[in-house]
């Protein structure tokens, strides 16, 4: 069984904090949980929501369904309430009328505890109150979160006492009443943007170097948090540009070094990417993907920069595309970014959109223990062994020997302009031809370590669901759900999206009886990549205009349409 | 150690015209750094694209030749990652106040202990002369055949305004006076500019050597560069007398001393230690946001 | 013809936050520009990403909303395209210094007759009130734990050393003080900046509407904006102490004037003579190259 | 009959000057003749040369062969004396000793008329001297080019004389004899950057913004000399950034606005390109592409930007992309350029590269009379008859009606945001999608406007070789060689590149044979486009990684090998 809940009202509210509370609460109940928000690009006002999804089961998609709404405004009673599912009620203050309206009167409970201002953590308790959370997990939230600010304390807890008992109160309640979940009451509450940050962490990060923008701020809030203890070196840049070039310096100087940004901060880093082709060096790039062109939608969802990801940069260099399947993911493949972008001495840039990014997960604890911890830097020993040291020599992976200055009397010199094996400029077609094959070398050393996608269900024969992203655990729901009734379609995810070895990826997609690529994007965008890659044409393709995710209600009822015809 | 400046020799052929007033510069750069007994190994130039920034190629030394204009950025980059070594920027004025203008104001507000050579041709010499940000106005050019409408950049009193804690100027013409001058600047601690006043005798037939030992001369004993508001009038007034010296210094925190934390070891040497990450996951658990 | 603040009426819901000092700028830009008797479709306000950038749809009037930071780079096109128009510019600090700091500091050599009003809150309020330009030096921010380690820009000056033609200060929090000096600035020829010190109660508390009204004075009669040192002492004194009104003044030939051939008609209204080009070649093949 | 001409030396020595002085020497006098540089990113010193391509044919493609060599250095003689054709012969002074050198003293001429400087002159006469140009043609083109500065005019006039004397008087000149051309000697001897700019012209640009990057610098400093005649403002811009956000700027205004650069400062404007697709704004962007990545071979020729150029910029947009088929074709090209951009308010960027631009050939003189002229802006009289004007307006082309402000009391409001109807920034879904779809309907109106490819020959069970670009002549000129054999390949050369609508070239693919790519780049741009867009397989490709031009010579054995076996 799962409750949905939609916490409404304008920015500035306290919406997200109310769902933190509540997240963290249910997940210390052992239940499972994912939160997701909708905001507007303001920061008082308007309308915005944060929904939260509890189950006693695991569940990580997106829906749409509302069984409770906490209504903080007007016009989120208006807007949201016909959202509701059947049965579904609002909690609002008395003076905002409907009929759906529970008789829990946040306001009154509010000023009850002393101060308006605790309107949204008698909606927790109301909510904890409805949904059977134990009172004992409530509490510490609350010194947890106003502990450090006596003032709001008092309030907060009165304001949790109240609204919790008149929930409790409540003659209705039952069919909120959650089961007990599996037990598990040690699962971490983590964001999309933490788990990036602790992924970064994990992989080695020891430079960052960005430039604010939507979604991506919160990565880099988050290593601005943990810079000391994590021993990160972190620069607000003036600009993207600067990012990217300051990126370029620290790798080359033997950091690992990384950013994060959306489109259109990414845009303005090409120049820098191909850079960083050029060079050699390794870097990791977060795009935070959100809908363009241009600005957009700031605060929303997309995904649809893949192809100018695969191509952006001017001349021909390899570079490694991954998009993370999930929150918990997002973790991993950060970490494994850095690892692939020292080994093979390119930029990796890691796709992830706002969604991803803005969610937040009840999860098991990830373990670390396993993750590479490999640098591949000429050691200074090494180098100081060396008779000479050559920046660019040539091998027949197309890996050079990479060393930082500094670490011998060796001097390491790159170049921007095409070189030779030293690092020199050349306006030789020679040597410009043999470094051209090098990097084209490495380009197939590269492909070789291409993970193979995750292939769910016997594709033989059957229809084939193709994600990538955010959107893969909304798909993998609604297919569950769809094979429920033995309907059999399989999916498959792609988790490193470029570059895409032509044969093992032909091969399950020619095995499938139809294609469909779910994308939230105008264009498909890994619908070009796959043509190009497999020349099977895709049959179907679903996809979003609108910069919101997309609910697995309506991908079941699209994919029964689409794919089950 | 005792370093020369043949430990600084190499063996790529140079590019630049006969003449060029960027040979001076070079010489100067390889007397300055031996004679502060740095050996290639621990320094680092730092060029994006031009003439000038193909300097570090004549000179055995570690070598980051980036993109134009954004040499300082890359700088900056390095500068905090390897602390422990000596970073120049040699950029013409092209990239480090035209494409790069942006890096070069806000590097000036961090005061990184960075030294940033400008070789200033008054032209974007490697794509054949166009006019540049110190063009004097009224120079006639293709792009600009009714002469330049603009006003050229006075870097200097953009960098006192914003109290750049070394800044000074020489010229190629000038030999002597240059490798004294990079010295200081490499020696200060903190962000120095070094605005050098280049000859380019392929696209300028005005400002040779001659006009600038005519024009220039050299600040004498009495002058206090710490005087703020008299660097900045020395600056600002009409530019056909240039001074040659240290023309402003201040002291100011340096950018990791004030702020960023220690970094003690250059990055470089950083393992990966992935259970860092364990303690970042427990000090977050604990806390709800 | 005559204008009224009426005239300027948007429907667009404002998405400002409550009490922040956006909204007396956006009256003071009604009243400027009614009161200057300039009709809507004559003026063109060009603005970026973030708060201030937002102004425009919360008037009637010719709005080109384009990027973060290229806000002047814009207006400079639409101006030279469009010269019978009016043209202003309104940025936050962090676009037109931050990301867009390179086009402030070149649109000031060029002289346009321009007018750039930049709402400085001291952040970057649009995206949670990072650190921006003009952050005090030592303030605490997620991403500047120990504090900001730059010195923040000083825009007043900068502008000055580069002989801006006018430099004016305002503050939101003295609303009776902006429309006087917005239309100053647009009636000037030539570039203005117009740098208000806006309140941001969202993320300043110490920059409050009461600070301003302690720490701001109106410049006297006796003062002479168009005295350099002068000003550039008057900004570049330690900043408890903000001086409200004209700061500078300088008579410089304005772009177009001193060197585009002339733009008689706005570029909108130009037909397309493909017969133009047979009179290039006409020239063209005369000359051997 | 032809004779190929190569002027080395090195940078400043004066090729340039002498290769113009020959090449409208030439032309004057009824020959055909292309001709192109290699040079090296410096000003002085090095190797650089220009080579001339003579003929009483036209012809059109890049070759190797050399039958005459003018070398100014020791190096010249030395580097390329090996490129010589059985019978050529080096023009060079005494002390350069070479068995192949023709006993035509280029030094001691030189000194004889008087001055050292005058050598490229002398090899200017002494060419002409030996392939028969008349001598009444050549004495007006020192006049032409000397005759401004007395000092000058002298001694060249002299040199002229002497070393047209000297090689007439050499007893092995016949083989150098150029049979009579076509009696037209009324064509134009014009440059690729000439024409893109003259293109420029006749497309009825106003407005143009740029910064200084080989190889498009040329491009504008010939509107930078037309300015006034044909007024255009030109603005030098202090970054790529700032020019194409005038660009932008200057379009909303109703100028036609164009910038033109290469690879690394496109990179730059890539955010720009983003914003132009949003407000829909039109505008031409000349791509000038070199080897890259980053700086790469900065003077240098390559097609490696085709991908990068179809997906730059975040979030999907309509766009086009043409590429000039000749130095010819840079007129029409460029100038349709400005008028499909105008039309469906898209950008436009017009692909060209080093060997294009630097390209000099002599050509017919194009007319202009037939070129599109219709400017797509509400006029003032129809936008004062509408009641509302809204720049966004629904429409079932995607076009909305697009008006400059100023010209009417309506006001126009683009907004980089996702906007309404109005131009005014939303955070509505609803709207979001009404917005993405009208882009998408214009998206198709602009591909049903697409050019269809250039075919040459029977594709119909044949091998089929496809082109775009710069390498189009020489691959043309290679394949009427090999099809003089009645090897019956044919060509498909494409002038517009993207969108490219999937039918028509389909049905052309899948007809051949064989279908064989030919691209100056290490990665396939073209390749990729066409398997995604047509799904069939390419089965050669000839690519080329050193930065230089295919040559005829190579092709028709890469063709012979690849193509016909
Ligand atoms: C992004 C970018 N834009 C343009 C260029 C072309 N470019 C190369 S060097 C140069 C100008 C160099 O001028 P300056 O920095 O003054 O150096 P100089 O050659 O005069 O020493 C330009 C515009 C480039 N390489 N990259
Ligand atoms: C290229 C780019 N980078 C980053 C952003 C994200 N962004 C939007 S507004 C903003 C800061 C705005 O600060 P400021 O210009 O001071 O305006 P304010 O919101 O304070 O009025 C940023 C960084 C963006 N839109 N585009
Ligand atoms: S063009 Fe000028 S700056 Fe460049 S090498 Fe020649 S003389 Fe020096
Ligand atoms: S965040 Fe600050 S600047 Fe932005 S609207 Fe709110 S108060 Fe105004
Ligand atoms: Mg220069
Ligand atoms: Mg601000």
């Amino acid at each position: 069984m799962e409750i949905n809940i939609r916490i409404a009202g304008a920015a500035g509210q306290g919406m997200q904090t109310a769902a933190d509370l509540l997240g963290k609460g249910v997940t210390r109940s052992g239940w499972h949980v994912i939160a997701y928000s909708d905001a507007e690009s303001r920061i008082r006002g308007g309308l915005n929501f944060n929904h939260l999804r509890v189950s006693d089961q695991p569940c990580a998609g997106v829906t749409n369904r509302v069984d409770i709404l906490v209504a903080l405004t007007r016009e989120a009673v208006e807007q949201l309430a016909p959202t509701l599912t059947e049965g579904g009620v609002i909690l609002c203050s008395e003076e905002r009328e409907h009929p759906r309206r529970a008789p829990l009167n946040l306001a009154q409970l509010a000023e009850q505890a002393g101060s308006k201002r605790v309107e949204s953590t008698v909606a927790v308790a109301l909510v904890a109150g409805l949904i059977g959370l134990d009172s004992s997990v409530l509490e510490p939230l609350i010194h947890e979160r106003f502990g450090g600010d006596a003032a709001k304390l008092e309030p907060n807890l009165k304001a949790m006492t109240s609204g919790y008992a008149a929930a409790q109160a409540w003659s209705n309640r039952e069919m909120f009443v959650l089961p007990p979940g599996d037990g598990q009451t040690e699962r971490l509450w983590l964001a999309g943007h933490e788990a990036l940050a602790l992924g970064a962490v994990a992989g080695g990060v020891t430079f960052f170097a960005g430039y604010p923008m939507s979604p991506a701020t919160a990565i880099f809030s988050n290593l601005g948090d943990w810079q000391k203890q994590a021993g990160i070196v972190i620069e607000q840049s003036e600009d993207e540009i600067a990012a990217i070039n300051m990126v370029a310096g620290a790798a080359y100087a033997g950091a690992r070094a990384m950013t994060a940004t959306s489109g259109g901060g990414f845009a303005l880093m090409v120049e820098g990417l191909s850079l960083l082709g050029m060079i050699e060096a390794p870097a990791v790039i977060v795009l935070g993907q959100r809908p363009g062109p241009a600005t957009g939608l700031p605060t929303r969802t997309a995904q649809g920069d893949l192809n100018f990801a695969r191509f952006a940069g001017h001349g021909s260099f390899p570079r490694i595309l991954l998009a993370p399947s999930s929150v918990p993911d997002c973790i991993n493949v950060t970490a494994y970014a850095f690892d692939l972008a020292e080994r093979f001495q390119v930029p990796v840039i890691v796709l992830t959109d706002q969604l991803q990014i803005d969610t937040t997960v009840s999860m098991a604890a990830p373990s670390f223990a396993e993750m590479p911890r490999e640098r591949y830097l000429l050691t200074p020993e090494a180098l100081r062994k060396l008779p000479v040291y050559r920046r660019y020599e040539q091998a027949e992976s197309g890996l050079s020997p990479m060393a930082a200055p500094g670490d011998s009397h060796h001097t390491v010199v790159v170049d921007s302009d095409e070189h030779d094996e030293e690092g020199h400029m050349t306006e030789s077609g020679e040597v410009a031809e043999r470094m051209v094959r090098k990097r084209l070398r490495k380009a197939a050393s590269v492909e070789q370590a291409a993970w193979a996608p995750d292939v769910t269900g016997e594709v033989e024969g059957r229809p084939l669901v193709i994600t990538w992203g955010s959107c893969r655990e909304s798909v993998a729901e609604a297919l569950a759900q769809i094979n429920a009734n033995g309907a059999g379609v399989a999916h498959m995810n792609l988790r490193w999206l470029w570059p895409l070895p032509a044969e093992p990826i032909s091969a399950i997609v020619n095995a499938a009886s139809s294609i469909t690529v779910v994308e939230n994007s105008p264009e498909g965008g890994l619908v070009s990549v796959l043509r190009e890659v497999t020349l099977r044409k895709v049959d179907h393709e679903i996809r979003s205009v609108t910069g919101r995710p997309f609910a697995v209600e309506y991908l079941i009822e699209q994919l029964t349409q689409e794919v089950m015809a | 150690m005792s370093v020369s400046t043949a430990d600084y020799a190499s063996s790529v052929p140079i590019a630049w015209c006969p003449g060029c007033g960027n040979f001076a510069i070079l010489n100067a750069v390889k007397k300055s750094l031996s004679e502060l007994d740095l050996p290639p190994d621990r320094v680092v130039i730092c060029t994006g694209i031009g003439q000038a920034p193909k300097l570090p190629h004549y000179l055995r030394v570690n070598t980051f030749n980036g993109l134009h204009g954004r040499e300082i950025a890359s700088a900056i980059g390095i500068k905090l990652a390897a602390n422990d070594l000596t970073v120049i920027v040699h950029a013409g004025e092209g990239g480090a106040y035209g494409e790069g203008g942006n890096h070069f104001l806000h590097a000036i507000r961090r005061n990184m202990d960075l030294t940033v050579v400008v070789h200033d041709n008054l032209n974007y010499a490697l794509t054949k002369g166009q006019a540049s940000p110190t063009t004097p106005a009224g120079t006639v050019k293709r792009l600009q055949p009714e002469g330049v409408a603009s006003q050229p950049l006075n870097p200097l009193a953009l960098a006192i305004s914003q109290s750049c804690s070394f800044v000074g100027q020489g010229t190629s013409a000038r030999a002597d006076l240059l490798a004294g001058l990079l010295k200081a600047a490499i020696r200060h601690r903190g962000f120095s500019l070094v605005h050098i006043l280049q000859t380019c005798p392929s696209w300028d037939r005005i400002h040779t050597p001659q006009f600038y030992k005519e024009h220039c001369y050299e600040l004498g004993e009495d002058y206090d560069p710490q005087d703020r508001d008299a660097a900045l009038r020395l600056v600002m007034t009409p530019e056909d007398r240039h001074p040659l010296g240290i023309l402003y210094l201040e002291e100011r925190p340096l950018y990791n001393e004030s702020a960023l934390h220690e970094i003690e070891q250059p990055l470089r040497g950083r393992l990966v230690e992935p259970e860092t990450a364990d303690q970042v996951l427990k000090q977050l658990a604990a806390k709800t946001k």
